[in-house]
């Protein structure tokens, strides 16, 4: 007999790192076949060559630096796939897998790894592709079908899509965004399976509604439109970069969302999303610095 | 009976198999007596015992065989009447040279001369605690603290509440629950005893609402006794944590570093309260205990067995291993979220040993820690409202001051951050080495 | 447009689109080693405060003395005085209204002066012709968008503490790529103001 | 709490005191980062600054030996100045279109010349130590300049000092020329010079 010492707890939760990425992975496919029903095969061939340059990157750099070569827990194979849904389809094949690999290695790679990086992944990758090469990031193509090589998107000529078009998803605009339907439907999925919770999401979706609202533009557009539902549902949730406690979390999605509201309206940029969540990832920190739970036997805020 | 009241944070482990407890619960509670016990004389928080036997002297069932030494020293008991056969260091749960005697049973069960008190209403109540005392009670649900010290009420202090700890909230566990139905009469007794005691008014058994029918039994025994109540609670885990059940019944917190009695509050476990009971009613000590043994074994049951039973006798009464001998994994002494493994599984059973449980070789290899994910599920988890994420770097890096400041020592080492980990991370355990070692280093301080 | 909508404006460009530490790349030497928040952000208030007085002197500096007197040529000079007074009427502020402040901050405030941020808002406000009004919002708005940013980054590099980043890159490298990847972020405010 | 407080002074002293010359390197590049974007210019500001640096080095090691120690970095402070002035002046006659690439950055040689010549430290050493401190300081900001305006100039349009080298079809990454690229490239060039020397240093400790 060759008992095993290790101590207590016993039993683990099923939930591993790699389930929950998994999770993700199967909430994102949906995106996936919309983009494709959308936008033909260059959608997936751009979001092909995205995912297989961040696992490649990971791997390479997690081999050149000689750690435990960690690509099995699925985390560079997600950031490639949000990167790659991120992208128009079409974007040339080096500027996708250059991002991919900006993700991996320079945003997560050198501060460690999987859950040290401050800032996510694959929305970082792709503020800097837009910095870098504007006309590839703001060139769409028009929907298969239309006959239009480009068009403009529902954020740059607001009211020349129906809520109905806005919502399955027969519009210009990045891979995974378009279609809120499959969104959605991924949505409930990470939900369901308790990889997510609700509140980010929700809330950052109603805020830049209401604030967009304030701001004179109509709130189910706003909600429908661009990257909001995209992005609210796969980036802003991010563990890795949001805030650790539940108030924190609501402080982050809430500003997150007023941001795109001011984003939209304001900047030179159409599309705020990407900024929006970046610059909510930079102060998560400091939200979690404003809102601890209380320690049991603790007065508020006391320390020991 | 289902029931709200409960505590913020916690887990739900093995919720879905009926947090594995479903193979013993329905199973009536067997006795067993070994030919050989091993008693530890070590079996209590506090300084082990003295010996007061040696090789070849003829013990009888109850005779005192260990003698108390220091502020926290209880007297150890013969479980068996028998010829002792040896004294001296063997392997218990966490101690590779536990002092221990060891009787072979003549199965006479000759009782030494017995002091009982009597009723629990009508006996003197001041010689209830030393009652306790002589009989060698401990906390039966696994911090074995003893009984009689959690009853000295200092100067300036008060008790008004007892809870008895009912929740067993420990995965795989069901002898309490057992306990409850069997004996539920027995519970009440002990519990009014240690109410007159103290001369408390307010008795209160809290039981999580997955065992309805001992809520029912306890119901039915607490009719007409004075201030007893019964109270369910949520089942979650660590509901049963001492800190958890007096906020959740109370509504009182105790303050860091002070005790349940600062907040005027004294919790027993119903294991304890009916050995208080045996020990007033009958003036017998406690010399056995009812141990649930389950996982891969042929027979999941609940033995009352003799304190000092070696785990393979158990393991042998419910049928064997249900698995290949080279193919278990794991013996645990407790439940799954606590519990100790066993170097091996003929270390003796000890006052406080609530179960047995064994596991197969793929259940019990240990998880791959990988990185941090920070997902925050232990922050959600902990049931006192620590960042166990970061406590965790600070702990692993050594820094004794701010993890101490992180509030490390408030941690109850429950497991519900270990267990709730995607990334597998062992954070109890580095909780745990970093209390040790903040408590090591304080004694120091003082010595 | 309203004064008070321009200067809302003029605020929302100082401290976030023209950021001066991620969008004009000064002041960044100061963040080096910072690690806690509570520091940045008493540094970011003594530079804001210093900014704004050196603000006023460079430009009266400039006005009064350096054009009547014929000594532009002087202005590099003449700035940098302005900057050393304004951080040493900051010293002296803090020890008389703060004392337990200028205690935690060891001192002396000199060092402060070596921050480029300081320097370089005082040729900012030259360069762009502003009034004495202007010159000294724009010190204060552009010390506002300093502490920002130290207390932005404070905060990254707390949290990039239990991270496991290579030896190599342990210390300025790690914050100088986190700064990048800031200013990357920052861009969103382009266009607005 | 203590540990919160430690000194904010103490904290920007050990950046301008530091005896380590690569971070001394990158320390004084930050105020010239965000117009070290091309290769030429970069080489003449890095020229610019190590001339002025070597000057300010000298009247330095002088003043500071009679100056209190508190006025020693306010006096260094305005040493550099002008030097920077009287750089920033030949530049615009000699090199007007290195000039020109710095624009309102000029003065901030000076600061730069502050934290390459470790102003808290000036007057401790004896003029020979001082100028030799300097001259090798400069060489390696000339070196890191060029370095770091060679990198974005390449990266970030496709040239080196102006050159073409890169194949036709190549698209420049015009984040390299932004602040962020800045940073970026400044922070990935330490590390990788400290990768190298900490590699030199293992094998010179094992030989």
């Amino acid at each position: 007999m060759n008992l095993h010492l290790s101590p207590a707890p016993h039993v683990h939760s099923p939930q591993s790192t790699r389930v929950l990425m998994l999770n993700v992975i199967v909430a994102l496919l949906p995106c996936v076949i919309a983009g494709v029903w959308v936008f033909g095969f260059a959608a997936l061939a751009t979001v092909l060559v995205s995912t297989v340059a961040a696992v490649l990157g990971e791997l390479v750099w997690q081999a050149l630096t000689k750690q435990k070569v960690r690509v099995d827990d699925l985390s560079a194979a997600v950031t490639g796939l949000i990167l790659g849904l991120n992208l128009p389809a079409g974007a040339p094949w080096w500027l996708a897998a250059l991002g991919g690999v900006f993700a991996v290695v320079i945003v997560k790679g050198l501060f460690g790894g999987l859950g040290d990086n401050f800032i996510n992944p694959a929305l970082a990758a792709r503020a800097m592709l837009l910095a870098s090469w504007p006309k590839y990031l703001t060139h769409w193509p028009a929907p298969a079908g239309v006959d239009a090589v480009t068009a403009a998107t529902p954020l740059a000529s607001p009211g020349s899509y129906t809520t109905a078009q806005l919502f399955l998803g027969r519009i210009p605009g990045a891979i995974g965004e378009v279609c809120k339907l499959a969104i959605l439907i991924g949505f409930v999925y990470l939900v369901v399976t308790k990889t997510i919770s609700w509140r980010i999401p929700v809330a950052m979706v109603a805020s830049a509604a209401l604030c967009g609202w304030v701001l004179g533009a109509n709130p189910v557009a706003t909600a429908l439109s661009g990257g909001l539902l995209f992005g609210a549902v796969f980036m802003a949730t991010d563990y890795v970069t949001c805030p650790m406690t539940v108030p924190g979390q609501w402080v982050y999605a809430v500003g997150a969302g007023l941001l795109v509201a001011i984003f939209r309206r304001f900047s030179v940029y159409p599309e705020g999303v990407t900024y929006a969540i970046l610059l909510a990832n930079i102060s998560a920190p400091l939200l979690d610095r404003c809102f601890r739970r209380r320690v049991y036997g603790h007065e508020k805020g006391e320390k020991a | 009976m289902s029931s709200n009241r409960t505590f913020r944070g916690g887990v739900h482990p093995l919720h879905g198999s009926h947090e594995g407890k479903a193979p013993t619960r329905g199973e009536a509670v067997r006795d067993y007596i070994a030919q050989t016990v091993t008693i530890l004389m070590g079996m209590h928080l506090g300084a082990p015992s003295t010996p007061c036997v040696q090789v070849g002297d003829h013990v009888k069932l109850g005779q005192p065989i260990g003698e108390p030494v220091g502020f926290l020293g209880l007297p150890v008991h013969a479980s068996v009447s028998g010829e002792v056969v040896a004294v001296g260091p063997v392997q218990s749960v966490t101690n590779p040279s536990a002092m221990a005697v060891t009787i072979k049973n003549d199965f006479k069960d000759e009782w030494v001369p017995l002091n009982p008190l009597g009723d629990v209403e009508t006996c003197p109540a001041d010689q209830i605690v030393p009652a306790i005392k002589a009989a060698g009670v401990c906390g039966m649900g696994g911090a074995s603290f003893p009984t009689h010290v959690k009853f000295a009420v200092k100067e300036g202090q008060y008790c008004d509440t007892i809870i008895l700890n009912g929740a067993e909230c420990e995965t795989h566990l069901t002898c309490d629950h057992r306990l409850m139905l069997e004996d539920s009469k027995r519970i009440v007794d002990g519990l009014r005893a240690a109410m007159r005691a103290l001369g408390v008014k307010k008795g209160v058994i809290a039981i999580e609402d997955n065992k309805p029918d001992a809520i029912e039994a306890m119901r039915k025994a607490a009719q007409g006794r004075e201030g007893v109540e019964v109270m369910p609670l949520l089942t979650k885990y660590p509901q049963g944590g001492e800190k958890q059940l007096i906020h959740v019944v109370t509504g009182r917190e105790v303050p860091t570093k002070k005790l349940p009695l600062d907040v005027h509050v004294i919790v027993l476990n119903v294991g304890t309260a009916k050995a208080i009971a045996d020990a007033v009613i009958d003036g017998r000590p406690l010399i056995s205990r009812i141990t649930t043994v389950t996982g891969h074994v042929k027979k999941p049951s609940n033995l009352r067995v003799r304190v000092g039973t070696p785990v393979s006798d158990l393991i042998r009464e419910c049928g064997g291993y249900s698995i290949p001998e080279s193919d278990v994994g794991k013996v645990v002494m407790g439940g799954a979220m606590t519990g100790f493994p066993c170097p091996h599984d003929r270390v003796p059973v000890a006052k406080a040993n609530n179960g047995v449980v064994v596991y197969s070789q793929r259940e019990a290899v240990e998880l791959e820690e990988s990185p941090c994910i920070r997902c925050g599920r232990c922050i959600d988890a902990c049931p006192i409202g620590l960042n166990p994420c970061k406590l965790k770097y600070l702990c692993d890096a050594g820094d004794m001051k701010r993890a101490g400041e992180e509030n490390v020592m408030d941690c109850v080492v429950c497991g519900s951050c270990s267990y709730i980990c995607p990334a597998r991370r062992r954070l109890t355990t580095s909780f745990k080495a970093m209390k040790d070692k903040i408590a090591a280093e304080a004694r120091k301080g003082k010595g | 447009m309203s004064d008070f909508s321009r200067i809302l404006l003029f605020l929302v460009s100082c401290v976030f689109t023209q950021n001066i530490v991620f969008a004009r790349a000064l002041g960044f030497t100061a963040m080096g080693d910072e690690r806690r928040v509570e520091t940045a952000a008493g540094y970011g208030l003594v530079v804001a405060l210093a900014m704004t007085l050196s603000s006023a002197l460079a430009w009266l500096l400039d006005m009064l003395v350096l054009v009547p007197a014929g000594m532009i040529h002087l202005r590099i000079v003449a700035f940098a005085l302005a900057v050393l007074v304004a951080v040493w009427l900051v010293e002296k502020l803090a020890v008389a209204a703060r004392p337990a402040l200028a205690e935690s901050l060891g001192g002396s405030l000199m060092p402060v002066a070596a921050n480029c941020a300081l320097l370089g808002i005082a040729v900012l406000n030259y360069e762009a012709g502003y009034t004495l009004g202007q010159a000294v919002l724009s010190g204060l708005f552009g010390g506002l968008g300093f502490l920002v940013a130290i207390v932005l980054m404070a905060g990254v590099q707390e949290r990039l503490e239990t991270s496991r980043i290579p030896e190599t890159l342990k210390g300025m490298p790690i914050a100088l790529i986190s700064a990048s990847l800031i200013a990357l972020a920052f861009m969103g405010f382009t266009g607005i103001a | 709490m203590a540990e919160m407080n430690t000194s904010l002074g103490a904290r920007v002293e050990t950046a301008l005191t530091t005896k380590n010359p690569a971070l001394r390197l990158a320390l004084g590049a930050c105020p010239l980062l965000a117009v070290a974007t091309r290769a030429a210019s970069s080489l003449g500001m890095g020229v610019a600054t190590a001339c002025a640096l070597v000057c300010a080095a000298l009247f330095g090691a002088i003043f500071g030996k009679i100056t209190p120690e508190k006025g020693r970095l306010p006096v260094f402070l305005l040493i550099c100045a002008a030097f920077a002035g009287a750089a920033h002046m030949v530049l615009q006659g000699w090199f007007p279109a290195v000039s020109e690439g710095l624009g309102l950055y000029a003065p901030m040689i000076a600061v730069s010349c502050l934290f390459l010549g470790g102003a808290g430290r000036i007057g401790e050493d004896g003029i020979g130590k001082a100028l030799a401190d300097a001259v090798g300081m400069g060489v390696g900001f000339i070196c890191l300049m060029t370095a770091l305006g060679a990198v974005r100039e390449l990266i970030g349009c496709g040239t080196v000092f102006g050159a073409a080298v890169l194949p036709a079809g190549f698209e420049p990454m015009l984040m390299l020329a932004m602040p962020a690229g800045g940073f970026l490239a400044l922070g990935l060039l330490m590390g990788v010079c400290n990768a190298v020397s900490g590699r030199n240093k293992k094998k010179g400790a094992s030989a």
